[in-house]
């Protein structure tokens, strides 16, 4: 099997699906002769042209919107790539308003199968600007997918399942793992579904809940806790909207703890819906405080190296978090 | 009314594309106008009656939207309107009854089940695309669709409409550079009628014409008065077929007013003066056209009277119709959120 | 004390601080001669002329940012309207990314002293587009105040505090409140604090959490629970970012049954981070599950009025759910 | 260089506001440039180096920048500059080792205090306003401080600096469209420099000229050889004396090139020859000023050569002490998110 990084898995299954179905289409800035800033879609414009990789101009409401206006033909699958989540704001008003909706006001006579691609997340000295993570704005909007796989295996396998989806997705990348995080992704066909965690690692003393880059240092600090003789169980979730519910309430009530990681800012965040579900169906099962861990609550991620150092999650703060949990 | 007759009205043989007009259309026309104009009427009273909780009128812009509407393949071309275009879907094909659907919420209503308010018209079989509230946020959706039949190579137009307080958002700006970047098949129409609810036009842009915004995008501009159908018509047929040639995008700006409140939740003297608003329903559009036609001996004075009661009577099968079927299900909420989803689990 | 409803205090407020200070602005869409299609500024532009109550173009990422431009100067204080809250999208890039950022990302040099109106929640026939509460989105922002006040002395008090804050306030009113709501406002001069929550009545046997019309629905419940011999305690939120982590950890604790109500759909919500706050902080005082009710999580009130009747909250459902919580 | 000397070489007398630059002024705004360039020509190298990690540059852009300054007032005109505004900042009165503080992420940074990425400039003092990332945010901000001058009666001008690319942006449009309708004293440069990244101007937009959006707002717009600082000044002088007598906002399209990559992050081979950057190398603004410095007698070889040596050694002593200064402790991460609450406890 083939071991690759993230920004691999991504473009090779980019590939895969666009060589497979003609009617997928990219669009956005700098996706053509450039293959994206992150090269995300590198050498896709010389394979397929510019009537499907299409660059843009500097406007993220209207490759949203055009991206909805092409969806709704049903003549094309639109990805559209944000070229950093902290862009994709200007389109906001698109998503919720438009995409999010359309198949509900519309008693599914009109629906948006659109892939919106953002890289988000810190640590690569990108400043208050280039490192946001932004998944809490659109997990609180119905009819949106909102996914943030962080392993070649899951990249490829659920931008497959997002193709197949006749609703909007949005697909977060979290840009530090591009090159970071390599992994086996198979040749075959398979797909990873929606609304479906995966348990990384197994334990019985406390369960942490996490996804991105967060995920994988939550696995790191698993791997040092075990050393210390506590049995730590790590989701990943995956999925952000919807939830996977009973994977989380499975794994919660068999450790009876949780630990929630991850980089998002924690006030009305995903963290916080997972701490909600968490103490209203598996009160019972609760051995200590629902527990969750983030950077600090400020606007995003300081240039400043020794800020961004403090601020960016690592093995050892969540190490440290577990500890306290288990010695609860 | 033969051919003939209406040959013989023919005052300017000017070449211009309504000249080409049977009498049959120009007839069909102006039912449209007239059945719209009754429809939105009767909405008014329901909703004045306490029986209709909003309602958003198209009155005084039923010329621009009838004459784009006569120059469009409906269920071919690609259709965006905005919530003043009941002619505008009456004429590409939606029924009385659906707007009246609408109106009172019924689970019937074709544009969205009762979910949205009343005149966010939506019929994926006509290929009218379904609009939100928000403003403008269907122009660069529009521009999509455009860039879609495009892209595919097939010769469907894409027309979008809103009105002219509209185009002062990013939205407007954005869908229009579109077209112009990829030479689309697309026509922006904009009903200028002069206010966003009280706001007046300049308030909310400094420049005369809307149309001239087109020159920022490559795109043709024109302006037309919306309030003379047949002039909107071959302003709006050469539009067509320039798109259809794929010669690239127009701005239509089609001066109008409205002489309604902005909405049935509007006192529209807070703003304006009642003379002007008697200006303009001196200009009602229905009014010149039946000049015209009177004119051109195509309408009598019976006839007329003839159409206004089929149209009264349309309405009020409509109405009818309407106020006897049934409300959505409480269950419906809850429903259309996400599509099935394929069959995953191996 | 003079009795008046919501729209009544706000429209008294905005006169009596335009006296007092004249470097306050009103700017937004009908907000002149119209008065505001809710009638929020009724008589200002006649009495204080168009340089000080303006009319805007129809597009609100302009209506903010103007307002941001002139709060940088100093020389004006801002007050802008939104006409609806559902229409604050094509904005939500300028409030996140510089009105929330911008004393955080200057060191404090350069502040932006902004008051964002807007009139927001269910119940008057506004479907999907005229309903929605958007308070989630801006309550997961750093930066940002967040309130909701609904009652007439608090709306005169929490307009006046943000008044006196250099940093910009996310005022959000509900719609249905603007004349269903009558109080007490006192003429004298006074200001209800940012992140102050209320306690609306007192109760030892289970704490309600909500703000809001949902607000006055629990206080009617609780009346109901009252005549049962159940004692709810009702916190009306008032501030939702920052929170009073003060006056809701102390109720719980004392109660230890919470119940959390809101309008808004409840994923990633107000309510998933005050239960998120309580699974953490209050853990060991906890009776019963940690509960919210609020409407389905669809994508907001749908217009056809038996959907509207069913979507939105009431007394009687509140009720219902504080008896079960109860009963637990 | 006495101000006969100047006169002597002054060939053209053709009332050109730029006529009436003394040589020294002239000298000052050649040394700005020259300054800015050292400066920027540092920090790729310290980028490259791997000790800075990331750079944003001004290379080419300098001439609008010098000249657009030289007609403000600084510390009284607002100013809301974007990332390639070295030469202008610096033109403004920032020191080369604010841009080298912030280029580290050190504490003493005046724009952030290492919060933003470098060349997020901001100095509250000189009313620089504080730039974020997102493109085209600052230029309806600026439209919104350009007002203020102007509801308070005094005649200040507000500059915002935007490239092409972002002008595809709602909010250029909204911001342009305000400073119409209020007829504002608002200048907004566009720094064409015929790519965003890598997509070039033809896919940014349809029309040849960025000035020429300016019709659909009712506000003047110009093009001018962004490259050519003389002319960039009088067309500058003009704008800035409109906009002072309250005659309304004007758009300047400055066609440039950007002969750097994109960012330090970028690499520009994958999407444009060779032979088109060397073309515009040959077009650089410095050598073009110097050619009418040359030949006007103002500057000679020597001179030259002793305000390099004098730009590097500024740029050295900035990096030293940027070098040298703190970075910020981490403390600084929690603090400035909301101002002093009043003391509300009564
Ligand atoms: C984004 C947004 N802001 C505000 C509104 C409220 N609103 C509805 S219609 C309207 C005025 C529209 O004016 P115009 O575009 O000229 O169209 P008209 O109603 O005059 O036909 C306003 C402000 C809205 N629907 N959407
Ligand atoms: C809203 C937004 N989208 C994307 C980006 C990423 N980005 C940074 S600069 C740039 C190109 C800007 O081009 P242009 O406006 O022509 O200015 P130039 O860099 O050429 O001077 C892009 C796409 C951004 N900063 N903001
Ligand atoms: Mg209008
Ligand atoms: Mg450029």
């Amino acid at each position: 099997m083939a071991i690759m990084n993230n920004i691999e898995a991504l473009r090779e299954t980019l590939r895969q699906e666009m060589e497979r179905d003609p009617r997928i289409i990219i669009m956005g800035e700098d996706v053509g002769p450039r293959g994206g800033v992150f090269r995300a879609t590198q050498g896709l414009y010389q394979q397929f042209g510019e009537n499907r990789v299409i660059d843009t101009p500097l406007a993220e409401l209207s490759i949203v919107a055009t991206g909805i206006g092409l969806a709704l033909t049903g003549y094309f699958k639109p990805i559209v790539e944000i070229q950093f989540a902290d862009f994709i704001f200007p389109a906001f008003n698109q998503i919720l308003s438009e995409a999010a909706r359309m198949r509900y006001r519309t008693r599914s006579d009109w629906t948006v199968p659109l892939i919106i691609r953002a890289p988000y997340g810190g640590g690569i000295s990108g400043g208050l600007y280039h490192s946001q993570s932004v998944e809490a704005f659109f997990a609180h909007i119905p009819g949106l997918y909102v996914v943030a796989p962080s392993t070649p295996y899951d990249i490829k396998g659920m931008l497959r399942a997002a193709l197949q989806l006749e609703d909007p997705v949005l697909f977060f990348e979290h840009k530090k793992t591009y090159r970071l995080i390599k992994g086996e992704a198979p040749e075959e066909d398979y797909i990873v579904p929606m609304g479906k965690a995966a348990i990384r690692r197994e334990g019985d003393d406390l369960t942490v809940i996490s996804y991105g880059l967060a995920m994988h240092d939550s696995v790191k600090a698993a791997d040092m806790l075990a050393a210390e003789g506590v049995g730590v169980e790590v989701i990943d979730l995956r999925t952000l909207r919807p939830l996977d519910k009973e994977t989380i309430l499975a794994s919660v009530k068999k450790t009876g703890k949780v630990l929630i990681v991850h980089e998002d800012n924690p006030t009305v965040s995903v963290g916080s819906e997972v701490a909600a579900l968490i103490g209203q169906e598996a009160f019972e099962y609760l051995d200590g405080p629902i527990t969750r861990l983030t950077p600090p609550d400020v606007p995003a991620v300081p240039f400043s190296h020794p800020l961004q150092d403090a601020f960016m999650l690592n093995p050892e703060k969540i190490a440290k978090a577990m500890r306290e949990l288990a010695a609860y | 009314m033969a051919s003939a007759a209406r040959n013989s009205t023919k005052t300017k043989p000017s070449g211009r594309p309504s000249d080409q007009l049977t009498d049959a259309q120009l007839l069909k026309m102006y039912k449209t106008m007239v059945l719209s104009r009754k429809l939105d009427e009767r909405s008014w009273v329901m909703n004045r009656q306490g029986r209709a909780p909003f309602h958003i009128s198209g009155i005084g812009h039923e010329a621009i939207q009838v004459a784009a509407a006569e120059t469009l393949r409906p269920g071919y071309d690609w259709f965006y309107p905005y919530y003043r275009d009941l002619a505008f879907v009456l004429a590409m094909g939606m029924k009385p009854v659906d707007h009246m659907l609408g109106l009172l919420g019924k689970a019937g209503d074709p544009s969205s089940g009762g979910i949205q308010m009343p005149s966010h018209f939506s019929n994926a079989k006509l290929r009218i695309g379904s609009i939100s509230s928000p403003v403008a946020t269907q122009v660069p959706i529009a521009a999509g669709t455009a860039l879609a039949s495009k892209l595919k190579g097939v010769d469907e137009v894409t027309v979008v409409c809103l009105g002219e307080g509209s185009t002062s958002q990013g939205d407007f700006h954005e869908g229009l550079n579109w077209a112009g970047v990829h030479k689309l098949p697309f026509i922006c129409i904009v009903q200028n009628n002069q206010y966003a609810i009280s706001v007046p036009v300049e308030k909310e842009m400094a420049v005369k014409n809307v149309a001239d915004r087109a020159a920022a995008y490559g795109i043709k501009g024109v302006v037309v008065d919306g309030n003379d159908v047949l002039v909107c018509y071959d302003v709006m047929v050469e539009a067509v077929e320039r798109a259809r040639r794929g010669e690239g995008a127009t701005l239509v700006e089609a001066k109008t007013y409205r002489v309604t409140p902005h909405s049935s939740d509007d006192d529209d003297r807070t703003y304006r003066s009642r003379e002007e608003v008697e200006y303009w329903k001196q200009r009602d559009p229905i009014l010149l056209f039946e000049n015209v036609l009177f004119e051109r001996g195509i309408l009598t004075e019976d006839l007329k009277r003839e159409i206004e009661d089929w149209a009264i009577a349309e309405v009020d099968k409509a109405e009818e119709e309407a106020v006897n079927a049934p409300y959505p299900d409480v269950s419906e909420m809850y429903e259309h959120l996400y599509g099935p989803a394929p069959n995953w689990e191996e």
